[in-house]
């Protein structure tokens, strides 16, 4: 077993030579990119350094350890990245990767589309080649960081007479012309963490187009796969390094602007964390009917709990990670539900207010009001429920509809969505 | 009605949604949801003059119309339907139910009811202090007599609905060991009434405190057939709110494409769809057998709580049914489902959850009541 | 309105000159037959009356009134009769109706298939024409009284190379001919209520097809319609006349042995009446767990009851019987399955036994072992969501695959449905 | 095992299987239910013997192959799932681990346990006497001390299982206010033995009634440690009949076709068998999690009943969906799916139903007990 020493005394005596609080945050991360010890894993020729994963978060270990920042990481600028790295041309690499590491510009991701939730393939947002520019129209929905992005990774259909999947091309677009309209997208919860856009006659120059016309549904799984790998860690990216610079200050504002439309999602998970606590200091414990709940809630919170822990040994051991993630989906939403159902239980009249002023400060009230969206986003219950019977227990497909020309697939009669 | 609604019922359960369709559309429950009022005192007004709602149940003698439960429960329901925000619950349900059961004559009566039924007056009714099921409470406001009517009231009481409204407040706490009803002028002095901020907009909550308020005594009451009157009523506003979920659900599900089919054809909704309708058809039976059971003087207690669990399991599945068959778009702010979510969740724990009003059911048969007696 | 006074008294009048409780029953009923009075709503020259259905209910009642046995209306019966009155030759009437009526002969339903329960029209036992006779080859199941039929009512495919509902016929088959084998099937709670058929080159002579060959499907909706109105009363006979000539006991033997199959049906329902009871009984009532368990089953009985009673009072109000009656067999599913689990919970380690000696006689203990039938039995609770969500609530049907010439559609491997 | 399996562990389980699948088809299961013994006593001897399944738990001390919870747990899951008819729950996990929990010394252990691990004799435990759950007893069995290790026992005990094939049961009831381990002889006076006519014919069952009967004492016991050590074997037993029941419910629908498909293909079936799997999947964690609770002998108490509530569910779920799925065939005795079923609703109901133990659950965590002993 190689325990890199070697490659952790290197990294320590690059920080050590390098590593400037003084600095601002900007300038650190240039430096960083072109050193390529802020994406040790990318290629060299790519501000990497051409090394494995696991080389790479030894890295990250250390400087986790120094207290040193690292490279840009949050939102969707990793997405952009991979795909970017992927798929792009060597101009395209040129223009987006540093500004990426550096934290300059943002990205955001423009799949999902009012008229298509589950069904990705199924865009209809147009991309129509006049002369050397690609006008886009149409509306996209459900990004959470449009609104500060100076960049958007756009699917839109290039191709109306092959079948879905073969009409997607895969775009680079500017949101910062005019022509792309930004709205945010308030919730049943109080918090706005969504945006639609919307694009009257948006342009995209020839060049910035990723990947080949016709060829976006290949690059968007880039994409996808990635963001299905990085969904823990993007998010777990959080300040414990100590200092009182203003590069840490400057860094935590980041971490907070990326962090902002997540903020309530603790609560859409049910906070199981708090029944027993809240059931205590209420009293409500005392109630034999209520305990029943309660325990019913602990017999799934705990086996939920263990069957994520075992898919997750069973990922480490080796075993390729599967649609057994789609078993983990569908067991917190009925955790957040259950969750949700105890708390109002325990909150007895309680449950009637809402706000700072209510039980716990409010977390619960948000809780019974947050917890519908887990059985949604990211994929439907039953769109998980599909891929659990057919590509776990192998049943067969469903019958398909949307396989001619999409020109031809039945679709919403308008794509006002209420 | 034995089973079914007569051609009259049914006729004035379509004018009511034609009144509620023209004057409490969702855009008028939005509006009146954010400001302090909650509701439109013109449209109230009309509803108490032209269709005469605040009277339906007050005896003709007290100048109401002198329907039944069960027309009151359709008024009920279409409410709950459309979501038409106004004092009726707090005012003509809870306020005025407490004095029509209570032991005060008929001049008292008369007094109250009169004016509530023309809509002149809104009354709150001021019972919780702390438990969600009023007949689980031992109150501990207190009321001290100055003289043979008139008392002074000590204490606090929670969510009371409309109280913001309120032109007078009905108090209920124990005097001499008997639940007792009280009323205080919204000037007393001592009366201090403080909005709530609650997670259903729609239907408004105070918290009243009394220091050493004056307070005329209307009359001792049976709380829990106060109790039973108030939850069949509730119950069947909250069917009414189920009904509108579902309906939505459907339209939406028909109207939707995903992978070139509408998705109201997957089986797995249309399942869905139907084990919704059955949910919400049982606690139908259950909420109009409970208002015929007002209609009978027959088994209220029981009945009361059997209607007001079988509402809310059928009342939150479509809530939770409703957004998730709307996909995100149930989610957001903009889309209505939320409106008759929060009612749901609200209502639920209004006048106790399922649990509770599962022991008060099994409570109200007498062969358990006894043997559990016998037990403790 | 009519009081039938007058129709009354003709019934009254007749009885007393011809009811003879000292007669044998087959004696009497063929008396009866011939009168017209044993089957009053039957054409004239029919052994009926051509009396309306409300006039026959009157004269029934006063049957029942005098305590004078009517016609034979045990097993399917009534069934073949009605369905040989619509669609019968004058020969077929002649030949088969009386005996139906005296009790002489008893029929079955030969109807649903091992490899076809909820799709009846995909039956696969097939009759070809072999000169003047069909020749009948393949295998029914779940019928009642297979074991003492005479006569069956039986569906088979004549035409393999037109779509399913065009391609059978509907024959009247002797069940006395040794190329008929009938087995009863025992069920998992010990009865053996149902029978399975196999026919190998049974013989049915030409002039026995009812109606025409291909449009048996018409002729079994016939059938299927009756069933449906008359499932009720079929049931509902019962011996509450008095007597002690011989003609009771004859009866009562008929009625015990048409109702053998049905003996543990109230168990299937669940025995929600005995919840409460033996909740007492025992001393379950006293655990706070277990009433909130018979409490929500208290909830969901009276309301499936009121349900029920709702159904019932729209159909007398003259509102058509759609397909409503769906939600109340959905109900009684959920009604027994929730009877069953609060039943387990209040019996505690009473669960554990069965037999005479178990609690209740017995009976618990088979309602355990019994109700997973109810969600099965006359059309699964699938289907039954199947015609709620496309007849009630108006959604899309499912796409078919069954539509193309019955000889393409896939079916079971093999007819074995182990 | 952290979470997963050892190799060493799978290869155990798949020898396993072989075994079962060879031994222990449901042909064989049918021959043994309707026999008045249950099993068959070469195959035993063989599954002692080649296997050394008897001696699996047993300290290697006292003859065992002193394996853990966790191989023990896959035994008790793959006897589950083939339902194999022994009287492995009865002699070896019930009265072998009262044995090795009691405070017998080493020699008394090792005269009992090393010939329950070579399979030479066959033990039996009587605990129940009117509560699913051991530990809510209160004993009224009485021992009368003769001498120092003898007494006489009388009294009745309900449910032992496998008693009718034992040569020793071993008994529990209070002495001096402490659960106290007994062992009577199948020859002593004063015992019967008569068999139960029981749910599941497949696991044998007999009251025992004691009249004088001589008894040896063992040793005392702590029966809530006990009680979770059974409850734990008997959940991962549980969950072996789950899979089984999924599985077939699987292999049954692919094979199926109406309406010209395959009835795996609608979707309302393919969102239950996932829901199905789904329950699954969590109650085995809950009871892997159990088996190493006992391996790191920490919080038994808790992870057992939650073990065995999650058990309750997912088997009882498993039976009516497998049955359900199967249609009419599905409830038929010729088909095997009802020998599951009752199995799982007998082993529901043993050692508690889910309420039971959800009260057990939550008053096994610490904090949760130190409440409510405050509000008692």
């Amino acid at each position: 077993m190689n325990d890199f020493s070697e490659l952790r005394k290197e990294v320590s005596s690059w920080i050590n030579a390098n590593w400037d609080p003084s600095l601002d945050l900007i300038t650190w991360r240039k430096k960083l990119a072109d050193s390529g010890w802020g994406a040790p894993d990318w290629p060299k020729e790519d501000f990497g350094m051409g090394l494995s994963p696991e080389e790479s978060s030894i890295i990250e270990e250390e400087f986790s350890k120094k207290g040193v920042i690292g490279a840009a990481q949050s939102g969707v600028r990793l997405l952009a990245a991979v795909t970017i790295l992927e798929h792009g041309t060597r101009e395209q690499k040129d223009r987006y990767l540093k500004p990426i590491l550096t934290g300059e510009e943002n990205w955001c991701q423009l799949f999902s589309e009012p008229g298509s939730g589950s069904d990705l393939a199924g865009a209809t947002t147009r991309a129509d080649l006049i002369g050397d520019e690609w006008i886009i129209n149409g509306q996209k929905v459900w990004n959470t960081s449009a609104h500060h992005a100076d960049f958007g990774l756009l699917v839109a259909r290039t191709n109306w007479d092959v079948p879905k999947h073969e009409g997607i091309s895969y775009f680079i677009i500017d949101m910062r012309q005019k022509e792309v309209e930004v709205r945010q997208l308030r919730q049943m919860n109080g918090h706005a963490s969504f945006n639609e856009v919307f694009f009257t006659d948006a342009r995209v120059s020839r060049e910035n187009i990723l990947g080949t016309e016709g060829r976006g549904w290949q690059v968007a799984m880039t994409t996808l796969a990635y963001e299905r790998r990085s969904f823990d860690r993007a998010r777990r990216v959080s300040s414990d390094m100590a200092g009182d610079a203003s590069i840490y200050r400057e860094y935590e504002m980041e971490l907070e602007k990326a962090n902002e439309p997540y903020k309530w999602y603790p609560q859409r998970a049910g906070r199981g964390d708090l029944v027993l606590e809240t059931a205590i200091e209420t009293g409500a414990i005392e109630n034999a009917a209520i305990r029943q709940e309660i325990a019913r809630f602990h017999v799934l919170n705990e086996s939920a709990k263990w069957t994520a822990a075992r898919a997750k040994a069973a990922q480490k051991a080796g075993q390729p990670q599967g649609p057994e993630g789609s078993l983990g989906k569908l067991a917190a939403s009925r955790v957040a539900q259950s969750a949700a159902r105890v708390h109002t239980s325990i909150m007895g009249n309680g449950a009637l207010l809402t706000g700072e002023g209510s039980l716990k400060d409010g977390i619960l009230a948000e809780v019974l009001v947050s917890t519908p969206a887990i059985s949604i986003a990211g994929g439907t219950d039953e769109i998980q429920k599909n891929i659990i019977a057919e590509r776990v227990l192998g049943l067969p497909k469903e019958p398909r509809f949307d396989s001619g020309p999409f020109r031809d697939v039945q679709k919403n009669a308008d794509k006002s969505s209420t | 009605m034995e089973y079914l609604f007569t051609k009259e019922q049914t006729q004035f359960r379509e004018s009511l949604q034609n009144f509620f369709r023209k004057h409490s559309p969702t855009s008028e429950v939005r509006r009146l949801m954010e400001t302090q009022l909650g509701f439109d005192r013109e449209v109230w007004k009309n509803a108490c003059g032209s269709l005469g709602l605040s009277g339906i149940a007050i005896p003709e003698e007290y100048g109401g119309s002198g329907f039944g439960p069960v027309e009151l429960s359709i008024v009920c329901e279409e409410m709950g339907r459309s979501l038409y925000c106004s004092p009726f619950l707090g005012s003509v349900i809870c306020a005025g139910s407490a004095i029509n059961l209570s032991s005060a004559n008929k001049e008292t009566k008369e007094q109250y009811l009169s004016r509530i039924a023309s809509g002149e007056i809104i009354a709150a009714l001021a019972v919780t202090e702390n438990k969600p099921m009023w007949g689980d409470e031992n109150f501990v406001t207190a009321a001290t007599p100055i003289d043979k009517n008139t008392f002074q009231l000590t204490g606090e009481k929670n969510f009371v609905i409309s109280a913001n409204a309120a032109d007078v407040i009905l108090v209920i706490t124990n005097l001499e060991e008997r639940a007792t009803l009280f009323a205080v002028e919204r000037d007393a002095e001592g009366l201090d009434i403080s909005d709530l901020s609650v997670m259903d907009p729609t239907r408004k909550m105070s918290a009243c405190s009394f220091d050493k308020t004056l307070a005329k005594c209307v009359g001792s009451i049976d709380l829990e057939t106060l109790c039973s009157h108030v939850l069949i009523y509730l119950s069947n506003e909250m069917i009414g709110g189920a009904q509108q979920l579902l309906d939505s659900a459907i339209d939406y599900t028909k109207l939707r494409f995903q992978f070139g089919r509408s998705i109201a054809s997957f089986q797995a909704i249309k399942h869905r769809l139907a084990e919704l309708l059955l949910e919400l058809e049982l606690a139908k039976s259950a909420c109009y057998q409970a208002a015929q059971a007002l209609s009978d003087n027959e088994k209220i207690k029981e009945r009361s709580s059997l209607a007001k669990s079988a509402a809310n399991e059928a009342f939150l599945k479509a809530g939770l049914e409703c957004i998730q068959l709307h996909g995100g778009i149930g989610f957001t702010w903009e889309n209505d489902t939320h409106l008759w979510f929060k009612r749901a969740k609200s209502s639920e724990v209004l006048l106790g959850n399922s649990a509770i009003n599962y022991e008060r059911l099994l409570l109200a048969i007498p062969t358990v009541d006894s043997v559990l007696r016998r037990a403790s």
